[in-house]
């Protein structure tokens, strides 16, 4: 199982039964594939509707039915079309249940870096400041370190995307949680032991006597 | 009832240096032909309002490529960089705002409002240089309005007094932005009788759009 | 011709090809009589619909179809559904070309109260502070005096409804524009004398040498 | 998917002293069987957040007839004589809020803004003792986000998963009301089989709805 595999199988077990979920692109979006079928959960694609569904058979693709990144999606039966400002009434208002999203940077007040990098890559905010800032919950999905440098960090020193702190945080290292203590570690990967967690995180972490670790079904 | 425009003619009406308000996400949802006719006819110097410049070559990236954009007003240009090269060489400049603060924002300058008090972006480079207003103890950035000299609305029909209804996630932006203009150009794909949308499948009511393009095919 | 009848025949000529006019409950509603019909006009029922069209034939009432004050309307073929937000989204963003309301008082300064008398009458302001504030044009519609009082004064008594300038006061028995300078009389009703016109006046009105007679088709 | 409930079931919910969106528009598009529900189960002490009060004996005047509202916040109580009685009594205290105003401040309160600017009510009695704020030299009134514990809908129709349907001028504040409280019941004549509705047709998402009263008839 890859290190993209994990997060997005260890996420989806934070998705529950009538959840209203948006997922980002990339990473995020594999989080729908380890969802069981059978639970009723409604994905939002923050471009304008909520019960997104999978690809659409070849040929059968509606250039008015995209992601928010622009690829082709089905929707589900019971689905509904939202515009702008319906889509972002819902992530502002308090009514979107859970967010995944990517990270550059998490610090140990929980502060999430994921939408520039000065000088180098300037994509803009697009949805994120909204959805940080007003999901219920935010979870950020991203591999623990970028070619070796940690990603969780003492302080962001990239720009931030909201000061609103994050709920939870799944890399393929650990899953680890953001207290008014500190970062708490909550769960080891698959077959990673807390001294190589610890060896790939600048920001210091609370390590409790046991770690137990993820279990992928 | 409104008479069917061509896209050139209603290329022609607008000036040089208007500020445009331009449905669509990532395409999705844009006036395609009038895009085409704006850049046919080459004059420039505008203000874009989107949520996206699209790509190069396409939908609002072509009005990028054809250097027809002094400014824009985007959430995001991640996959325009065409957009990013302009911005870095100091020939466009680019606001960047959060998608649902631009949404808000324009439908304030549609309906009325002085303004928009959010959350979201406090604490980043997005509340730099903007007013705080504290409402119950809690801080919210003040964002301004925005309106347009044109508004370019996609829609997938609409009736001969310009009732609209749009699609999927191809309603996005547009149906904030049919209000927020001083000139609305709607861009149907279909343009059927009056009488044949209901009117509770309209999502703007023909009183506020000025002039329709012809149909699509 | 009763004096209802003088002031909505007055009020319709003020009507014209294309406007979108929100008529109040009472004398005001009795202007769409007089709107010829071949002149295409949108009235907005501002509970809820945009093309609001006569009395439904008997045992064809829709209940869930009526105007502001409750009573049963038909709509017109292009009409629209609209929802509150949406409805006072058009009023105070400027898209209502005109409105109609009645009146308990006018100033000098052209200020407007029509919504309560403290101790007596205490209805709510309903919908009249958004049109007012927010409407194109204001037209008053109402008796020029209330049983021998005064309706036009110096300076009203009673609550303002807003701060705004009414654009025209329309009475049977003259029609007053609000200017810079004060009340200008523009015209006598019928087989009125500006004497009895300023008799019945507690305001100063700037009266021209000639003051033509309104022309009731 | 969720449970059809009795009137009576719904009701049941509802605490004393609870702050209740209830949606209509002098009666049209409100929940009259949750209406009559409360009524017959006779808990109170509600604060009343709505278009206006109807008529005594209809609608939301029963709830008031009944006594069971301490205090309502309303645009209209001109057509209810019961309620200006029990409020020059001293039983009933009574809001009286700009209907534009009302619309926006429950929008607010469901899309997560601070609050409202608006120019309506500026110099009025609408105005005494609320703070006021400058944009661009313009001066804005500084309206409040209203929420409610319950908002209780009427709707056309919906479907299994809770996506609402309204009709002509019965849509009037249930969209925005279905936004801004925390428990969302609806009131539907209809219940229909998931997909039966399109996706453009729903205006409120079934996310927002968390108990649908079983079918009219």
């Amino acid at each position: 199982m890859d290190a993209k595999e994990v997060i997005a199988r260890r996420v989806a077990q934070e998705v529950r039964e009538g959840m209203l979920v948006n997922l980002g692109i990339g990473l995020p979006s594999m989080v729908a594939n380890f969802v069981p079928d059978d639970m009723h959960v409604f994905f939002q694609a923050e471009n304008g509707v909520i019960g997104l569904g999978q690809r659409p058979p070849d040929g059968m693709e509606d250039r008015d039915l995209t992601d928010a990144g622009g690829g082709f999606v089905t929707a589900v039966p019971g689905a509904a079309s939202i515009d702008s400002a319906m889509s972002f009434g819902l992530i502002r208002g308090g009514h979107l249940d859970m967010t995944v999203l990517g990270g550059l940077q998490v610090d140990e007040k929980g502060h999430l870096a994921n939408w520039m990098v000065p000088g180098k890559m300037v994509p803009g905010m697009g949805g994120a400041m909204d959805l940080v800032s007003g999901a219920r919950r935010v979870i950020v999905a991203m591999v623990h370190a970028a070619k070796g440098d940690p990603k969780i960090v003492p302080e962001c020193t990239l720009p931030l995307t909201a000061l609103r702190r994050v709920s939870l945080i799944v890399t393929e290292m650990a899953v680890i949680e953001p207290t008014d203590e500190g970062l708490a570690l909550r769960e080891r990967g698959p077959g990673v032991a807390v001294d190589d967690i610890l060896a790939a995180t600048a920001a210091r972490l609370i390590v409790p006597d046991e770690v137990p670790e993820m279990v992928l079904a | 009832m409104k008479r069917a425009l061509k896209p050139a003619e209603a290329a022609e009406m607008i000036p040089e240096g208007a500020v445009l308000l331009i449905g669509g996400f990532m395409g999705v949802g844009s006036p395609h032909r009038l895009i085409d006719a704006l850049v046919a006819r080459g004059v420039g110097g505008f203000t874009v309002v989107a949520n996206d410049t699209a790509r190069p070559g396409k939908d609002i990236g072509k009005l990028i490529d054809a250097r027809l954009v002094a400014k824009c007003i985007v959430s995001h240009i991640g996959l325009n960089p065409e957009t990013q090269r302009q911005m870095i060489a100091g020939d466009l400049e680019v606001e960047l705002v959060p998608q649902g603060t631009l949404v808000e924002r324009i439908r304030a300058g549609g309906v009325g409002l002085g303004g928009v008090l959010t959350a979201t972006g406090l604490g980043t480079v997005v509340a730099e240089g903007k007013p705080t207003v504290e409402v119950d103890g809690k801080t919210y950035l003040l964002e301004k309005p925005i309106r347009g000299d044109f508004a370019l609305i996609g829609a997938r029909q609409c009736d001969y007094v310009g009732n609209l209804e749009y699609t999927l996630t191809a309603h996005n932006f547009n149906p904030v932005m049919a209000m927020a203009a001083d000139t609305v150009i709607a861009e149907p794909h279909h343009v059927m009788p009056v009488g044949m949308i209901p009117p509770d499948a309209v999502k703007t009511p023909g009183v506020l759009v000025d002039h329709i393009l012809e149909r699509l095919i």
